[in-house]
């Protein structure tokens, strides 16, 4: 019984962090119809902010997260202006932007290996190899502060994706750039905007997964196929659904891993995406794509 | 010029609307070329003759190389390019293929080369039957679940030991001197290459071609014009899968050396859309040209810069100013501005 | 005569293709109802559209109350006055009837003021108000088409542009229609609207202008229009007519 | 010929067809009207089977099609037009034209393309209705009634026995329209196609239909020669509005 | 005219880490060289290229050297999953194959016979030294009595984990038998292993559970046979998370100084880790044609990277004199001639390398060399086996205390 209360908490204490990993991806699919297959690539690179804070000045990586979301913000407003904003013309914009972004994050790769060489990292506080003990059962405190963070954050952002005025004009230029423009929307700003939110939940991520996980630039490829199935079974662009889903497969990931073996711990992320697309192609809470 | 209708009668008008729609009408495509493909082919045929003037085998290498990515682009251009259904898991089937036929030759020494087809038939059957799952969503999704497979893949191979899990195996080498050793894999890959080339333009060509790019466009329109999509699809899923099964088969014989991390690589799938995207989506040649393109590019950085996080920057940077300033590949971009060499025309 | 936009011999097309505009011009007169007629694939969508920004104009001016449009954004045209309705998928799919409406007035502050004419549309619009909380997306074609009209009651533009508004309405809804666009005018606002329900449109205007060709090949008081024959033959479906 | 029986459509709460039941007579031209949101765009889903119903019966020709899927009721020959224009882009308009032509098994599948003949039905067809210069076009990239006639094109390209037009007029310029009207009737009546019209325009429909079918709320309220239904006081209420006065003013 | 020395070796990707280190060995070796007069009197070029830790391309990379650089010799690539297809490629042209890593016993078990192997032995065979130390270093009776193997699914691993076991080593190609194991190392010495886990090469993150049921085991000793420091820093930073107290933790990685800024001095306290190489063994060797103590290399490293070394540039390092001492042995570029010379090696004679001293039986594997083994004590990697043999051992901490 302890073991299986324990093999729960440690599913869910991952399963924190990977939802907020997650729901930038799926915030910039939702609000943009941009798959961000950097994304994972653009955490790292919040992580080595972090890293760097962390070694050189001796910052905490939860103090330092609001500066590497703003920093890679400000990352993002500029790989915007200069990647993106010609596409959103493009009849085959999502298609073009799945592309786009992945020579994105391997050019991420290239500039961060270049800076920070392929030597991996971790930041060490001391909260990340430390656990609550209560009685035979344990919480790591690292998980635990970085999942918790992590709803909060998300929490905040979807309040203000559905009731602020910007989050208004965020979801209205998503559906209908044109029908949006003509209403008086600045959707070029809007799209920037958008866009940095994202790449800033990247950078805040990255601060958390910094002493969760060790990371080196290349690590990024590991992640974003279990990122993406995270989403996809969430349904693409839902938020909740995505944390849902994170919480959800890390669990069944951990008793997997503990009684059939950590090989298969992984497969879980990817046979559960083909199960749902069987069962329920649009994910958990998903909308049923409209037929006519 | 200045008519208005205060002065002219109906007639004139109509008179009128019909020189200006003679002067708006768009005219069919300019004619395609066959000698030059057929020719290209010829001169890579003539090629191993340079081994009696010295040793060219690196050339051979890399025309090889070139080849089995022409094969497979093409391959994949049936799924993504014209039914539109992006896959980043085409490294299953070029795993599959080369799994399937490397054991054939590994126990019973049948050579890869004659193996190939029925590898490629093997593929495609994976390939159907990953397609009926899979193939019920669209865009984004469909790609992500394209990787997953992918995963599956791996962690699969990797844990299967009678192909020799993540360790992998080797297969026997031929007995052909350093010289000519290359010979029956560099002929055999140009075949596959060269047919697949013909097959994609076969394809695009039929009925099931049309098919295919109407369900590119929008599926509910493609059914209600009486496609039946889902087999339409499933069909192209497997026809890619075949070649690229092919191709496996004979690249597998080719290295002496089966692993999963050779090839059930998402950067190998990756270079498939990628060669499709700048080469051109859709069209017959804009693999061939991507691959080209893709392959001399990194002969280039690893030439020039030889290693590191340059090569890395350098094909992320190139793959994003390609998307950006050719959109439709260089081939389609080329072809909406009237300015596509006539003999890049093989559509 | 005191125009309130002038467009005068403008050229344009999309993206780099022909012109599909070539000397095509417009007087619109305030408070007046304008409709535009002619055959599809004249280039009266092209013209509203360059009007408003979407297209850019290759040659000719767009002068508003003196101020010359040409080059600005969608958004700042909007914002000088000129509101467009196009023709096609002006709605955002996945927001509610309410929220599409709250977009509707985005460029207004005061949410207060926003709220109760949100709530004025709704009270006229009884199919509206029934289907408050539904996505746009999954409505009627009609249904889509009156809440894309509604939306422009909730700005008071200058001029309201209107692509075919009684696209896909019941006769008797179209007649509402007519009727509050006449209300709207009788308050001061401008209409330019473009119909291919042409005796409609012209019935319940006060100017009419043929374009065909990219050009503007007649202008004048709607009546005028109506009777010309050749317009009746070319436009109207005249044989009937006749 | 098409007999739709207590079909139901259900979204959530809303009912967008409530029990409909209609019959379509071999050779007839029947026109389906009804105010805004009635659910005619809803049954029509259902008939050609873009929506799944939820629950009622389809039968064509004395077999039931709602179980069927949608390419192979339209290999019955039941074709139809989307109210809102649904054109491939990055295909040319004759492309979207041919697309629509019949494809028999894998046999048909590995035919050209885009055969002689199929090529001049085609432009005889585009000529007809006056589209014949954006033939090589983008299909995206037309105006609004030029994509509504694009459809129709395809629509006569696939030689359908029974045909349903979600608004063909709509948009449509009416001097065009009149030619359209024309050659529909003469469809009908030498190649007895049967037609199944959506439309506002009521005095099309007059003209052109043989027998009315009027929905409001997802149910059928009145059905019947068009005279009949004209005077129709529920019609009159639910949909003419004071329209038919004016006009016989 | 330049002798062109080639190595294809993974500066991006997994494997990068040791990748970058490799190429400094094959770097300062080289820039030694040359001060010193080069090899046959010509200037040493090196030509390094990324392979991505790619198979395929590492092939190619080697192909190229061959034909177009027209390179004089080699030197091997980083790992075993990249050295056994450049095998098959190296056999085919004859070129002297010095490996640097790659240990599982099968790449010797092909009937290459220009394969030579600079570490110890096959990876088949390390348990032996790790079972030596707990048999001579731990007082009788207080040695674990279990152990828990966890494992990367990696070549190298499993076959270290395959002699601890005792299994079986298989041609999965033809099916056929290469080695048999049994009993198995730890049977040997009477350790019963109470659990068994392997994790996937790629993607694994589950790192806290796997140290959860490492610790419910309650195994004494936990044998971590990771792919790389970083997969070591991993499992070991869980461990102590969790806060497991095994009496004895040794891993297959983990020398490096990645590690201990990783995981900390006191998590990494009494870590025990098999290495060839260590800074303090007084290994004695040649540098073209002079005297060169690993004292010397350690400076030199210093000097040129400020960095200390570790095992993953000296052993690169050792390649590099290897090649040296077969050209200027066989007085020649010719392949062949340099291979028969490295082959005509005998224990009076042999390449001398800052690993000590080389020879090599038919398959190419080093004859007669044991592991040093190493501990983290306080922040330093000091070398606790084998006592006796050099100066400079240090006692070994056991139990550990948690982490
Ligand atoms: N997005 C586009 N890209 C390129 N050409 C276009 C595009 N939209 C329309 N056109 C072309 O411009 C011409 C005029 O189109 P426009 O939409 O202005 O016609 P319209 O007068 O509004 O016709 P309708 O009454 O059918 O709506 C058409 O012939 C069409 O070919
Ligand atoms: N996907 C959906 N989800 C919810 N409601 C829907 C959906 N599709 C249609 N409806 C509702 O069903 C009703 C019928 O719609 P339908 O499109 O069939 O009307 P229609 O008769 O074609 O009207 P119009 O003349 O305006 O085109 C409408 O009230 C509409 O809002
Ligand atoms: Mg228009
Ligand atoms: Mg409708």
């Amino acid at each position: 019984m302890a073991d299986i209360l324990q093999i729960l908490i440690l599913g869910l204490a991952l399963g924190g962090v990977i939802a907020l990993m997650g729901s930038g991806l799926s915030l910039v699919f939702g609000v943009m119809r941009i798959v961000n297959l950097a994304h994972p690539s653009l955490i790292i690179a919040g992580a080595y902010i972090a890293y760097w804070a962390f070694k050189g000045l001796g910052i905490d990586p939860i103090v330092m997260l609001p500066v590497s979301a703003a920093i890679m913000a400000a990352i993002g407003v500029l790989v915007y202006r200069l990647m993106f904003e010609k596409e959103t013309k493009s009849a085959k914009y999502s298609e073009m932007t799945v592309l786009l972004t992945f020579a994105l994050a391997m050019m991420a790769e290239g500039v961060l290996g270049g800076l920070f060489t392929n030597t991996q990292r971790v930041t060490s506080p001391d909260y990340a190899t430390d656990a609550f003990f209560i009685g035979d059962l344990f919480i790591p405190k690292g998980q635990l502060y970085a999942g918790l963070l992590s709803l909060a954050i998300i929490g905040a952002l979807t309040l203000f994706l559905k009731y602020s005025r910007l989050g208004y004009a965020i979801r209205a230029t998503t559906q209908n750039r044109e029908a949006a423009e003509l209403l008086g929307v600045n959707v070029n700003f809007i799209s920037i905007l958008a866009f940095a939110i994202g790449i800033g939940l990247a950078g805040a991520a990255g601060s958390l997964v910094s002493f969760v996980f060790s990371f080196f630039p290349a690590k990024h490829w590991e992640w974003v196929a279990m990122l993406m199935s995270v989403v996809v079974l969430g349904g693409m662009g839902s938020i909740l659904g995505t944390v849902v889903a994170a919480l959800l497969l890390s669990v069944v990931a951990a008793f997997v891993g503990t009684w059939i073996g950590a090989t298969w711990s992984t497969m879980t992320f990817f046979l559960a995406l083909f199960l749902i697309l069987l069962i329920r192609p649009q994910g958990l809470f998903g909308e049923k794509p409209e037929m006519a | 010029m200045a008519v208005t209708l205060q002065q002219s009668s109906a007639n004139s008008v109509l008179e009128a609307r019909r020189a200006h729609n003679e002067k708006l009408a768009r005219r069919a495509d300019q004619t395609r070329v066959t000698w030059f493909p057929l020719a290209l082919l010829a001169i890579l045929l003539a090629l191993p003759l340079l081994q009696f003037v010295g040793n060219y085998n690196y050339v051979l290498h890399l025309v090889l190389f070139t080849a089995s990515y022409v094969a497979m682009a093409s391959g994949w251009n049936i799924l993504g390019g014209f039914a539109g259904y992006v896959s980043l898991g085409h490294s299953v089937f070029f795993g599959v293929g080369g799994y399937f036929a490397g054991m054939l030759l590994a126990r019973y020494g049948i050579s890869t080369i004659i193996t190939a087809p029925l590898a490629g038939l093997v593929a495609a059957v994976l390939g159907y039957l990953v397609g009926l799952v899979t193939l019920k969503v669209r865009g984004p999704s469909f790609i992500i679940s394209s990787i997953a497979l992918l995963m599956i893949a791996r962690i699969l191979f990797d844990n299967w030991e009678f192909v020799g899990g993540a360790n992998g195996l080797t297969l026997p080498t031929n007995d052909l001197p350093v010289q000519w050793a290359k010979l029956p894999y560099y002929y055999a890959m140009i075949a596959i290459a060269a047919f697949t080339v013909w097959a994609t333009y076969r394809i695009k060509h039929s009925k099931f071609g049309l098919g295919l790019r109407a369900i590119s466009k929008d599926e509910i329109k493609a059914e209600s014009a009486g496609i039946d999509t889902r087999f339409y699809k499933v069909m192209a899923f497997a026809l890619s899968a075949f070649f690229v099964g092919m191709a496996g088969a004979v690249w597998g014989e080719y290295l002496t050396y089966l692993r999963p991390n050779i090839f059930l690589l998402i950067l190998i799938s990756a270079n498939l859309v990628l060669m499709c995207i700048l080469g051109g989506k859709g069209t017959i040649v804009g693999p061939v040209v991507g691959a080209i393109l893709i392959v001399a590019l990194n002969e280039l950085f690893v030439a020039t810069m030889g290693a590191s996080e340059v090569n890395i920057l350098g094909t992320g940077l190139v793959m994003a100013v390609g998307l950006i300033f050719f959109p439709l590949g260089l081939v389609g971009t080329l072809a909406k501005k009237g300015k596509l060499p006539r003999v890049l025309n093989w559509d | 005569m005191t125009e309130l936009l002038q467009v005068t011999n403008i050229t344009a097309g999309y993206g780099d293709g022909p012109a599909i505009l070539d000397g095509a011009h417009l007087t619109v007169e305030p408070g007046k109802v304008h409709c535009i007629i002619g055959p599809n694939g004249a280039g009266k969508s092209t013209l509203l559209k360059s009007i408003c920004g979407m297209l850019t104009i290759r040659k000719g001016d767009v002068i508003f109350k003196g101020k010359r449009l040409n080059g600005m954004r969608p958004d700042q045209i909007l914002r000088e006055g000129i509101c467009f309705v196009p023709q096609e998928r002006a709605l955002f799919p996945k927001m509610t009837v309410r929220e599409n409406l709250r977009m509707g007035g985005f460029i207004l502050n005061n949410q207060k003021e926003l709220d109760r004419r949100i709530d004025g549309i709704l009270e006229r619009f009884p199919i509206l108000r029934e289907r408050a909380d539904q996505h746009a997306g999954t409505m009627s074609g009609g249904q889509q088409q009156t809440l894309a009209m509604a939306r422009t009651l909730i700005i008071k533009p200058a001029i309201v542009m209107l692509d075919e508004p009684s696209l896909g309405l019941a006769p008797k809804v179209i007649q509402e229609m007519f009727d509050i666009m006449k209300m709207m005018s009788a308050e001061g606002v401008t209409v330019l609207l473009v119909e291919q329900n042409a005796l409609m449109g012209l019935k319940n205007s006060d100017w009419g202008v043929v374009l065909d060709l990219g050009r503007t090949l007649f202008e004048g008081p709607a009546a005028d229009v109506l009777a010309d024959p050749r317009i009746q033959e070319l436009y109207l479906g005249g044989k009937k007519a006749a | 010929m098409l007999e739709v029986k207590n079909l139901c459509k259900h979204y959530g709460g809303i009912k967008a067809v409530d029990g409909a039941t209609f019959a379509v007579e071999r050779g007839s031209i029947t026109a389906l009207i009804g105010p805004n949101g009635a659910g005619k765009t809803t049954a029509f889903n259902c008939i050609s089977r873009t929506v799944t119903p939820t629950s009622g019966e389809v039968w064509l020709d004395g077999a039931r099609i709602d179980q069927l899927r949608p390419h192979k009721i339209t290999a019955k020959g039941l074709s139809r037009t989307f109210q809102i224009s649904r054109n491939l882009s990055d295909m040319t308009v004759i492309e979207n034209v041919i697309v629509q032509s019949r494809v028999d098994g894998i046999r048909g599948m590995l035919r050209p393309a885009m055969s002689a003949e199929e090529k001049d039905k085609a432009m005889a067809i585009l000529d007809f209705l006056g589209i014949t210069r954006i033939a090589y076009e983008d299909g995206h990239n037309l105006s609004y009634g030029q994509k509504k006639l694009m459809d129709l094109a395809a629509l006569l390209m696939s030689d359908p026995k029974i045909i349903l037009l979600d608004e063909p007029a709509g948009g449509v310029n009416p001097t065009l329209m009149e030619e359209i009207i024309g050659h529909i009737r003469a469809l009908n009546e030498k190649r007895g196609l049967t037609v199944l019209i959506v439309e506002h325009n009521m005095d099309l429909i007059m003209r052109l239909s043989h027998k009315v079918v009027v929905m409001a709320q997802g149910r059928v309220i009145c059905d019947g020669p068009p005279e009949m239904v004209r005077k129709d006081p529920q019609v009159l209420d639910a949909y003419l509005g004071g329209v038919l006065e004016e006009e016989a003013a | 005219q330049t002798l062109k020395i080639g190595a294809s070796l993974p500066i991006t990707g997994g494997l990068s880490v040791s990748g970058e280190k490799h190429k400094r060995g094959y770097e300062l070796c080289t820039k030694l060289i040359n001060e010193a007069g080069g090899i046959l009197g010509r200037q040493v070029e090196l030509v390094v290229s990324d392979n991505r830790s790619d198979p395929a391309t590492a092939i190619n990379q080697y192909e190229r050297f061959i034909n177009v650089d027209k390179v004089d010799a080699v030197y091997g690539t980083f790992s075993s999953r990249l050295t056994f297809p450049v095998g098959s490629i190296l056999s085919k042209y004859n070129m002297v194959h010095a490996v640097p890593s790659g240990g599982a016993l099968r790449i010797y078990e092909q009937g290459y016979r220009n394969l030579f192997y600079f570490q110890v032995s096959a990876a088949e065979y390390t348990g032996k030294d790790v079972v030596a130390v707990i048999k001579d270093l731990i007082p009788q009776g207080q040695g674990p009595k279990t152990a828990a193997i966890v494992s990367a699914d990696d070549f190298f691993a499993n076959a270290i984990a395959a002699g601890l076991l005792g299994e079986k080593v298989k041609d999965p190609a033809t099916d056929k038998e290469i080695a048999d194991l049994a009993p198995g190392y730890l049977a040997d010495a009477g350790i019963k292993v109470v659990m068994q886990e392997k994790w996937p090469e790629e993607g694994f993150n589950d790192w806290l559970n796997l140290a959860n049921s490492i610790k419910r085991s309650g195994a004494e000793m936990i044998i971590g046979l990771t792919a790389s420091a970083e997969e070591a820093v991993q499992l070991t930073r869980s461990l102590k998370t969790v806060g497991a107290t095994p009496k004895l933790v040794y891993l297959s990685q983990g020398a490096q100084t990645e590690f201990i800024e990783g995981v900390g001095e006191n998590a990494a306290n009494g870590v025990m880790i098999h290495t060839t190489w260590h800074k303090d063994v007084p290994f004695e060797s040649t540098l073209a044609g002079k005297p060169f103590s690993n004292a010397d290399f350690v400076k030199a490293f210093e000097a040129e990277y400020g960095v200390e070394p570790d095992e993953d540039s000296a052993i690169p390092f050792a390649v590099c004199q290897g090649i040296e001492q077969a050209i200027n042995g066989a007085g020649t570029t010719d392949n062949a001639k340099m291979g028969e010379w490295l082959h005509a090696r005998i224990n009076d004679d042999p390449v001398r390398t800052v690993l000590g001293r080389f020879t090599w039986d038919e398959r190419g594997l080093a004859k007669d060399k044991s592991h040093i083994m190493t501990q983290w004590q306080d922040g330093k990697l000091n070398f606790v086996y084998p006592t006796g043999e050099f100066e400079g051992v240090v006692p070994f901490n056991y139990p550990k205390a948690g982490f």
